[in-house]
């Protein structure tokens, strides 16, 4: 069935909560109305209130009282509406839910998921196209994951539910019903911390993740055009980082350019290029690339097309890096 | 001893029935009443021409306040015109009666930056999106006036879903700890998107939190103007005097969806609404004013003519704004611009 | 209806008054008097001790708990073993009560993460050194109990400074709307290092704050072992049953510096303290206990040592784990080391 | 008269007081007691208690009111008591500090100063060693100091207080009474935005600021005795960051070593290092290494020794970048 990554997630989280008992559905509005995006659609009638509660509006509390939870042997999905509102959690999420392992040596652990709906491109309103997943991945403790496709958001959802600890599921806003996919009857799990070669290419690496993925699919296909054969990776899981098929990539095009629509200073793509940087300077023939989101506000609607990369932007950075070469 | 939440009742204070009947004293002179009357047919006329621009694309997403307009009027009505005022992405016609230029508000609704620039006399701060975090700044701003040996005090908007946040808490308990001029009011519209109040908290009322604080709490019905703004007046004296902080909550109901993405009929049954029709808080005026000979249809007709044309008018100078440049988009960070933020300015004005 | 913090006495439940008589039923037999009694006394020698230790430099910062004995073994006594239990650094008695080793106390003391590997049959989450953020955990536990069909429920521990914090807020909003089985237990012992309590909120008690959630409040002498017990016990048993949460501020006094490395002379007056000497947890209760014929001064000498050789043997233990190694550092993240943490180890292991 | 960072911080407090009526020093614990390190001793008998204020335990509202009173036309200067217990207070630090500027356009501004105490080494417990920088560096709005000696830290404070946006300060905890200096009658202002270079060197350019200072002077005394030239650059501002003296530095040089205490994916360094890989990489003889924490939880007491980079480390890093160099 051809399915969008909103579809597949309310699919893993439906098939989730039928297969594990342990599982339970928390945060504002995932109950009734199903959840702002409909990710949570359905889900209450289905499996009860009980399992698929609506709580107030306190993210503090629902991070808290899901961990608590998680201690207790449940597997908690809690949702946080959208990243701008996760803020007021992440005390909770860095101070309790990413450490408790750690502070009780694996007598107590937190094996939840914390779901957020992450980046722009829906001329919102502030607050409501953050990307700081940068936040997430410095934070030791947490696992944090971005599907760009429907069958990676089936797959990485359900394998984050099943994970013994916690883990961020970034969920692309702009690709909710953007990117379309055959699923399966049976969907498989995917993996976390395995990227996506989703193209193979010689003369450059294009390493992106979530939301920018299809402007990074669009300029890919321009680029062929242009004669420079690209290597699309899709990360796919930002924590554990798929070291190994970034830095392969990078040693066998020599070039790479490093896609996301975070601010720049240190967002995660600083990360990316300071491991390149660290293993495989030698290959390299031209600088490492970041193409980024600026470091303002995300700006309203009106504005956005000033923020958020482009293929455009993508196409350019990817030429320059190619002719820049030694 | 044993405290329990069911020490008082939860009477709600009224002046003027939704049938138009005064109770108790009016806490206003005939003139006032007209004004705000007239500021509430505004505020309506505003709200639905909203709503119908967001159909036709011309806005983004909208959270009419349809109902609530006694709740917002009748407790600005009660601040002086320096006072600030710190409200949400629902308080529109609260925000406009204290000077916040409508043509701002439509065009952050267009999704212009520029709808945040409020004009330099105006102590009305951008309209809240997060919920919650907006109250504490109404602690700071009329903690500082106190400092700075003024007498303005500031009065801060949220709903009832906002007093589960954390901030509301710590907002209320440093207000009352330092006895600050601050004036919080909740707009118990019954519903935080689809939660209903009675899943928000297991308290009876809203106004009965404020005993946790120390301070005073007033519950009253939101959809009564005279009473809403009596009570605030009473609370704002307190604040200025340098008694403290005081809760007000009004009752009132969200006539329409939370936002122009909502459906309503996913959480709540139209009877529901049916029954709010009957309070309307503008009807209630018109028919006090109309007893007392202050109403009839002429006039009706002038300011709902008045009220298109100056909505009219903002909407017209709002969608007029050029779009932002991207000098705006970095410049705004920072008071002069950053080295990182120049170059960065520099390869966007590159960029294909 | 306007809502005032002075709706009711702050009165303070008490059943053994400071010079040891009964003014109300005792809740306990002889027999649990007596366990509470030498709980007391090892939780004193435990306290005194560590406060030497510190002074020693074999322990890292030390918060004592002087004073708070029988606010934290009265509690602590009505649960039933496997109850969850989530309290602050300052509440070493209670936990060791609930089962949490007294060597891993010192050991999490010593600066040894092994601290926190409390035995698997023991529901105690380690100390909780952040101010607030552990209440909600108790709610997620009691809640997660009811949905696995469990009878456990969950009792928290946390200081007058915590209740100002968003997280008590909305922890006692969410338990008190989902009638979670969770008690709330606040030691009220005055201060919050330099902070009066009389700063910290503009309430007279905080047991009212819990009208705000349509929670049960209850004060008692904190310092009062049969009261404290005796409000616990209902606490617990309405929470056991599915009656929801309770609010209990056991009023009490720290006796000694917030911890080691504090200076009470900035702050408060030795005057104070020396009031609080005469309402001493322990004495009044031997007083009891003596009257009754069930105390005297050879099994108060026997006790003494019995604590003494405990607190000796939990210190040997502490002091003797082999300190952590690199691989208990890196392998404690996840349950499964992940590709950069193994490969930061094996840094960390190559590093001079 | 020789000063300690300490004292430093307390004089440069003392005297914004004193110079500008629209000062307020606020926190926990800040007033009485003049704070748990001693940083605001003595300000409340000298400026009075409406002007240094106790408030309750509440991060979230400091950093809230403190906010407030900025608009309203003061200088608040707040404590967040550890850099642990911040994260509270993330929420109105990212969400309406460092942005009302920009949602207002220019018509009001946040102008406060949000002093951390930071870092590790104290054998402290849990959530008192944090190093949790990069989160505020990501934040845009926000500039970002952190001084290793007495008399930055008083001129770094002096213009973070007068600066017209908010800017946190991050005080190097073990440096506090570590680092002495003489301090002027009339000590200066310094700059926000202008790294120091410390040391000139020829073979490599070491890279820290705050509280990892102290390690990397004693590093390099050992690498000039060993014969290898250090450049010694301590950043001091975070954000803006100096990028000319890290670019012009590491042109020279040809080599660089990152120094920073936090956690290492995601963190401060890696931006450092993915702007030399940009601007600077056909200058590089060698790779450009990252000395930091580890990307756990900061380990309680009898553990420190193996998570602080030690000057150990830092030699040996610095040895084998300039080893490696082709
Ligand atoms: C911190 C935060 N969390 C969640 C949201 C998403 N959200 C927007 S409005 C809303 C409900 C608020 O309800 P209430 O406070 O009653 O105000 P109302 O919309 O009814 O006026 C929620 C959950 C938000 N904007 N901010
Ligand atoms: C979130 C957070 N903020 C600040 C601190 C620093 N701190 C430690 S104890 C304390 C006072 C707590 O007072 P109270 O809750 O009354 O408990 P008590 O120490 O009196 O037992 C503070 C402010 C902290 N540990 N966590
Ligand atoms: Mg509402
Ligand atoms: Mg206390």
């Amino acid at each position: 069935m051809t399915t969008t990554i909103a579809q597949a997630l309310n699919r893993a989280l439906d098939d989730a909560l039928a297969a594990d008992d342990r599982v339970i559905v928390m945060g504002e509005d995932v109950g009734r109305t199903g959840g702002v995006f409909r990710i949570t659609d359905g889900l209450r009638d289905r499996h009860g209130g009980d399992r698929v509660v609506d709580t107030p509006v306190a993210e503090s509390g629902i991070a808290g009282v899901g961990f608590g939870m998680a201690v207790a042997g449940m597997r908690p999905v809690i949702e946080m509406q959208f990243m701008g509102f996760s803020y007021p959690a992440f005390d909770q999420i860095i101070n309790h839910v990413a450490r408790i392992r750690n502070r009780s040596r694996h007598r107590f652990s937190a094996p939840m998921v914390i779901r957020i709906p992450y980046g722009g491109g829906i001329g919102a309103a502030e607050h409501h196209s953050e990307s700081a997943e940068a936040i997430y991945v410095h934070t030791p403790g947490l696992k944090v994951v971005a599907p760009s496709r429907p069958s990676d958001a089936y797959g990485l959802m359900r394998s984050a539910i099943d994970d013994p600890d916690p883990v961020v599921v970034l969920e692309p806003i702009r690709l909710y019903r953007a990117v379309k996919e055959e699923l399966a009857d049976e969907p498989e799990f995917v993996n976390i911390g395995i990227a996506s070669v989703e193209n193979e290419g010689r003369d450059l690496s294009l390493i992106s993740y979530g939301a920018m993925m299809k402007e990074c699919r669009e300029a890919v296909k321009r680029l062929t055009d242009d004669g420079i054969s690209t290597e699309l990776i899709d990360l796919r899981t930002l924590t554990p980082l798929d070291t190994e098929a970034v830095l392969s990539s990078v040693r066998k095009t020599s070039r790479a350019v490093l896609v996301s629509e975070a601010p720049r200073t240190a967002g995660f793509m600083s990360e990316v290029s300071a491991l390149i940087s660290e293993r495989a300077i030698f290959s390299l023939s031209a600088p490492v690339r970041r193409v980024t989101g600026w470091d303002t506000v995300f700006p309203l609607k009106r504005s956005e097309h000033l923020y958020l990369p482009s293929t455009d932007r993508i196409v350019a950075a990817a030429r320059s890096t190619v002719e820049e070469s030694v | 001893m044993r405290f329990t939440g069911a020490l008082t009742s939860p009477r709600m204070r009224q002046i003027l029935t939704p049938s138009g009947a005064l109770v108790d004293e009016a806490p206003m002179d005939d003139a006032l009443a007209s004004r705000l009357y007239r500021a509430m047919v505004f505020a309506r006329t505003y709200d639905r021409k909203s709503m119908a621009l967001q159909k036709q694309g011309r806005l983004a997403t909208y959270a009419p306040f349809e109902g609530q307009e006694a709740a917002q009027a009748g407790s600005a009505a009660a601040l002086e015109v320096d006072d600030w005022m710190v409200g949400t992405y629902r308080d529109a016609a609260a925000m406009w009666m204290q000077a916040y230029p409508m043509e701002l508000l439509f065009a952050g609704r267009t999704g212009h930056e520029h709808g945040g620039r409020v004009p330099e006399h105006v102590n009305v701060l951008p309209p809240s999106i997060t919920v919650g975090g907006h109250m504490v700044h109404a602690v700071g701003l009329a903690w500082a006036e106190r400092l700075q040996g003024s007498s303005r005090i500031a009065l801060t908007y949220f709903g009832d879903g906002a007093t589960s946040e954390g901030d509301f808490h710590e907002a209320m308990n440093m207000a009352a700890v330092q006895k600050v001029g601050t004036v919080f009011v909740c707009q118990n519209n019954g519903w935080a998107i689809s939660l209903p109040t009675a899943e928000q908290t297991a308290t009876e009322t809203i106004a009965e939190k404020a005993i946790a604080y120390g301070m005073p709490g007033v519950r009253v019905d939101g959809n009564d103007v005279f009473a809403v703004y009596a009570a605030t007046r009473e609370a704002v004296g307190r604040a200025r005097s340098g008694e403290g902080p005081t809760l007000i909550e009004a009752v009132t109901y969200r006539m329409g969806p939370h936002t122009t993405a909502d459906d309503p009929g996913r959480y709540r049954s139209e009877a529901d609404r049916e029954e709010w029709v009957r309070r309307d808080p503008i009807e209630r005026l018109r028919v006090y004013l109309s007893e007392r000979g202050r109403w009839d249809e002429d006039w009706q007709m002038r300011i709902e003519e008045q009220a298109s044309s100056e909505v009219e008018r903002a909407i017209v100078l709002a969608e007029s704004l050029r779009a932002p440049e991207p000098e705006e988009m970095f410049g705004a960070m920072f008071a002069e611009i950053p080295p990182h933020l120049a170059e960065q300015l520099a390869e966007a004005k590159a960029a294909p």
